[in-house]
């Protein structure tokens, strides 16, 4: 494990704390550009630290740990792709992210499409995108990559009311954005690599997410059950409780490993990388759902009050599960993937 | 009654429901105030008591009274059938109130009281409090006596829809000596009575049905005493079986009778056509169809006199066990969009097929009323003879 | 509940005690003749008692606890198919079955077709067919309902290995039987009845073998808990496992209240009486066989061996889910009918 | 060792496993008698120790010896991709016995056996007891000091393939007196000692795999003893640790590389155009990787010198419920066909694809050495900082 991993995971820890439960988009945010976050996975030649999803997947877990609303998920993917752009397209947006301008990328599959001179489509789960500069999305099958200016034509930005209010969800409908106001990416197999690159990196974001969202969770619960007394005694005395707590340990260490697991053989660029990262988005977000899930019951009446931060996590877990890629379609690839092994 | 007797009986409250619960009342609950959904369950209230359907269980010579535990069982599986909107407000009023009054209240309590709950008088109960969870026997909220008065200080939660309730059905501590449960005295309080303020709970669903209510030194008559002093968690116990397992066979028919939303959900979602889906529907169809059975068959065995001790855990927990099942198999078939659905039913259960909420309102049944690990405890040691863990069980270094 | 259900129940337990667990086929079926409870469920006028599945039920509850080798469902249903017959076709072999002479009936499907003079296919699950004198078995689809004499020509037993040995399995192979040599109870619209209420019993059978089944063996796990010490008390005291065996309590409980509202349906003739026998038996064995799971993981090592009859329960727990109907197919049967439900 | 020499190691290694591997040993071992399965045992164990694989985890200077866990973990991960039979009658002498012997033994004790071990001598584990379960404390097997010797007198139980042992690794108790632990001595007993007797147990899979071991006043020389008397719980911790996380290493690669037979399962089945069942081989493929991944981190953490008290136990915990869920999916997927297959193959493991067998062999992991409940006690009390059960916890009637 790198040293840079554990500094980044200090760093990011503490950022996080100071910045409260949730921690809100405006106190992280600036601190990240600030602590060149976004410079992570972003190669060396653009300026970047040139690390892998190894290391940022720690990012991730930090800011899930924390229900952090700032958008840097989406950002990574963002500068991913204009990164991996042809003919330096997205060279000036990168600048643009790089100094702090979001540029949002949808973390749910939208349905895109480019149709005579325009671009039209809804994209649903797309963080933070009122407050972007741009999009950044690919039609379907993968044909192209583009980059949509937040002030193009025919860019509508919703906020629809999703259940988890820690990260700022809007939904983008494109109504005919003229093309001329768009920017190509990329196109044909180099779209097709980058939007792959895309989808991985995302499954392993949310599942980062889950991850460090799971870990936080039963800490609370812990603390709760060691603080709590019921028939006089601390609820951490009941066993049945205990062996509950130890099979949700169980099953987000579990989940870690997996993620890093999956993280690596990404950033090896592994044949076997896309099923990692599948089973790692759905190990994790079925953990961190669990979790929260048995959290809620294990918290008993305080945990259905808004002033407990258990909801929280709750509608962010059982969020994460639907996002990065529809869970019941990745877990059909992943079981074809083994049926082809079968022969 | 005969058995065609009560298939009659089932037909004419068919036909009253069929012609008398409100049209589209799901629709114009959904995200309504707090205000309209009372102004619906007063005008339902007042239906079903002026057709006796309200207080069946009622002693004879009582309005709508004296029809036996069969005849309410199938009050309870029409309303759950006609899709009838749940008499949240004034459950507390018929039942716990009620039933409190006939088992152990005087004479007095009674002319006094159950008039004004025919004609409509909102009951709350006090029971629950921040710290006590499951354990009722911890209570804090004391009444000391003064003369013929108690002074009631202390915080109780969890009382469904307080913020409307005229009265309120308090348990408090009027000693500490003793057993836990034995220092406990059940009184009757005026929800105007100086000293009590009320604040809705902020639920996570984004519902408020649910408030605290702080005692401040309140004044309560000693003749608002039901039983003796130190005598309250008897009757307490008399308040919480009144409704006698009526509510979870009406709960889990509604179960059943919801299991359509899931299929339309498949649908929306373009799933129907999935085996897996559809497999995965009908084992929970197959649960709903225990659950279901399961609380019929207790309020046959009431009805029978056999009941066993326990057996009511048995039917608590499974129903909430396969009600987070129907839950979690609503969260699938909608999937991303169930999430920024935040339609909310008033006076509905949990499967109002807005899935992210039916998940929380799960919880309901899982944490409230025994919570299932209580129910566990209750079943082991009770209905299957396991020991009890010692009472002396405490950590080490307070031992 | 009829005053003979109970008597029957306490009869039934009686001779299955008697016999000791697991209860043989030779010390189960001569009692089974003579106490008459062939004739439970045969109408008055072919001189049975003309009762219904809810008594019969209880009868084979009480056969799952003891873990019964007699083939008494198959009787019951062989009867029924008897009974149902048109032009008295099986008239002198129910007389032959009330006499003691078992017939047998597949209690998983088969296939058995027609081909030109003859019937051919394979039977499986057929309980204790080699010392039958008949087999009672339809074509698929249900175009007819078939009695074939066990020393019909072509006619071949076998008797697969099943780990189940609780229970007399075997499998009958039909190489061009000829048409003359079986007997026609039913075709056309009577045989689909017949048929009809012959898988639907059948479900209900082996339901009640499994709530029977798992009901004793709950016993017996509660009794080890009460008596097996460890770190010095007895494993009853552990709330973790009291909690485990509350659940199972549950999911019995649950199971048998279905199977019986499920028997009242099929009595009553109700149009949901399908779905609810389906649904009895996916609960049933499915409750079954997490009790069976649960109590050999409860019973720690001693389980493990033969001497104890842990496992002739799992055993027996596990084959059942797959009688009766295949379970994926039933499943599928009550969704599609909650689907239509849904409009 | 730089990643270029581990991967060179690694080639090195399949190489030799894919020239040497037993063809068709699966096939051959499918329905076996014991004696065949020992022959192919004693085969493959000498083609491993010459090649110098078998004892990668023996100090520098011995045959093979020297190898750095992260080699130990390429060979492990290798022999499971190789699908290699596994060296079940060895594991106890390479293992357990050695490291042992390595760790706590004296030099006339490591000179007296470890070259028997090299040259195939068969050891076995006297541990566990009736009746004591997962509780090793509570052991009872005596053994009397008289002069030079030990009177050993009691019962062993669930001891691996001991009817083929030369020699056990004994635990015993010397004393009654003090905490239960204190009174245990470890002893290395020749199984050729007049008044031992072995039973192989009948197991409901129709093996026997495992026998009791039945001491009656055997006489152990003292000079056999490892530790100090009343030292023995130390060196069995040393015993149980031997192995260091290889195993589940191994079996959770074997696991993975097995997925495929589930696949295989649903062709035949005629299921494998139905999108739930694969979605359900794809949710239980993502589960196995989560416990390859556990596994292999876990070593990674033992190699970096990070483990914290209560990973192992996450580890073997985890392993045991995702090894039921394969073999759930498994019957599942089998069908009633399943339950006609008594096919037998010795030397697998617990996804043979006799799904009926695999399933009750998966309780070998959820039981055996320390049951997925007391892995539970140990997450929750050493990793997770619940408190303990007071240890003067009795049924009241007892207190």
């Amino acid at each position: 494990m790198s040293e840079y991993r554990e500094e980044l995971r200090a760093s990011a820890r503490k950022v996080v704390e100071d910045a409260g439960t949730p921690a809100s988009e405006g106190a992280v945010w600036p601190v990240a550009v600030e602590l060149g976050w976004l410079l992570t996975t972003l190669p060396e030649a653009r300026g970047g630290l040139g690390l892998g999803w190894g290391d940022a997947v720690v990012l991730h877990e930090e800011l899930g740990r924390g229900l952090a609303g700032a958008p840097l998920l989406s950002a990574a993917l963002a500068a991913e792709a204009l990164a991996g752009a042809e003919n330096e397209a997205g060279a000036s947006w990168l600048e643009r992210l790089l100094a702090g301008e979001p540029i949002a990328v949808p973390l749910a599959d939208g349905a895109l499409a480019a149709e005579g001179d325009g671009l039209s489509g809804r994209l649903e789960a797309v963080p933070s995108a009122a407050g972007a500069c741009a999009l950044v999305a690919w039609t379907e099958g993968a044909e192209a990559l583009w980059l949509i200016p937040r002030d193009a034509p025919a860019v509508a930005i919703e906020t629809p009311p999703y259940w988890d209010e820690t990260r700022a969800w809007c939904a983008v409908e494109l109504r005919g954005v003229p093309r001329s106001a768009a920017v190509v990416l990329a196109r044909g197999e180099r779209a097709a690599r980058l939007v792959e690159a895309l989808t991985v990196r995302r499954a392993l974001g949310i599942a980062a997410d889950a991850v460090g969202g799971g870990a936080q969770l039963l800490e609370l619960t812990l603390e709760h059950l060691r603080t709590r007394r019921q028939f006089g005694r601390p609820l951490a005395l009941f066993q049945a409780l205990k062996h509950r707590v130890a099979d949700l340990a169980t099953e987000l260490a579990a989940a870690e490993a997996l993620l890093h697991e999956a993280a690596a053989a990404v950033d090896a660029g592994r044949a076997d990388a896309f099923r990692r990262a599948w089973e790692a988005k759905l190990v994790a977000t079925a953990a961190y759902a669990r979790c929260a899930e048995e959290a809620l019951q294990l918290h008993g009446g305080i945990g259905m009050a808004v002033e407990h931060p258990c909801h929280l996590f709750l509608k962010r877990a059982l969020l994460d599960v639907e996002l990065a890629g529809d869970p019941e379609s990745l877990a059909l690839a992943v079981g074809d993937a083994v049926l082809r092994e079968a022969g | 009654m005969t058995a065609e007797e009560l298939a009659s009986f089932r037909a004419e409250v068919r036909a009253w429901l069929e012609a008398n619960v409100p049209r589209g009342w799901r629709s114009a609950m959904t995200n309504a105030p707090q205000e309209a959904f009372v102004a619906l369950q007063r005008d339902w209230f007042h239906k079903l008591v002026g057709a006796g359907l309200a207080t069946p269980h009622w002693p004879a010579g009582w309005p709508g009274g004296g029809r036996s535990l069969a005849e309410q069982k199938v009050i309870f599986e029409e309303i759950a059938r006609a899709d009838a909107p749940r008499l949240i407000l004034y459950f507390v009023s018929l039942y716990h109130a009620a039933c409190t009054l006939f088992e152990c209240g005087t004479e007095e309590q009674r002319d006094r009281y159950l008039p004004g709950i025919l004609e409509g008088a909102v009951w709350c109960q006090g029971f629950s409090e921040p710290n006590a969870g499951s354990d009722l026997a911890s209570l804090r909220t004391r009444a000391e006596r003064r003369g013929d008065r108690y002074l009631v200080s202390g915080q109780k939660i969890w009382s469904t829809m307080a913020q409307y309730a005229d009265h309120c059905l308090l348990l408090a501590r009027t000693s500490s000596e003793g057993p836990p449960q034995a220092g406990l005295t059940y009184l009757l309080v005026d929800m105007k009575s100086p000293g009590i303020s009320v604040r809705p709970i902020h639920q996570i669903t984004g519902d408020d049905e649910f408030a605290e209510i702080f005692f401040d030194e309140v004044e309560v008559p000693v003749e608002n005493r039901v039983g003796e002093e130190g005598g309250g968690w008897a009757v307490a116990q008399a308040t919480l079986a009144s409704e006698r397992g009526l509510t979870l066979v009406e709960l889990s028919a509604r179960l059943a009778h919801a299991l359509p939303r899931l299929g339309r959900a498949l649908r929306e979602r373009g799933l129907a056509e999935d085996p897996g889906m559809r497999r995965d529907l009908g084992r929970l169809a197959a649960r709903v169809a225990a659950a279901r059975a399961l609380a019929d068959q207790y309020l046959e065995r009431r009805i029978a006199g056999r009941e066993r001790v326990g057996d009511a855990s048995l039917v608590k927990l499974h129903y909430a066990v396969v009600l987070r099942e129907f839950a979690r198999l609503g969260l699938r078939f909608g999937g991303l969009p169930a999430h920024r659905d935040r339609g909310f039913v008033r006076g509905a259960t949990q499967e109002t097929g807005h899935w992210v909420l039916d998940f929380m309102n799960s919880y309901n049944w899982s944490i409230a009323g025994g919570s299932n690990e209580i129910q566990r405890n209750i079943i082991a040691e009770r209905l299957l003879g396991m020991p009890r863990e010692p009472r002396t069980w405490r950590l080490e270094e307070e031992a």
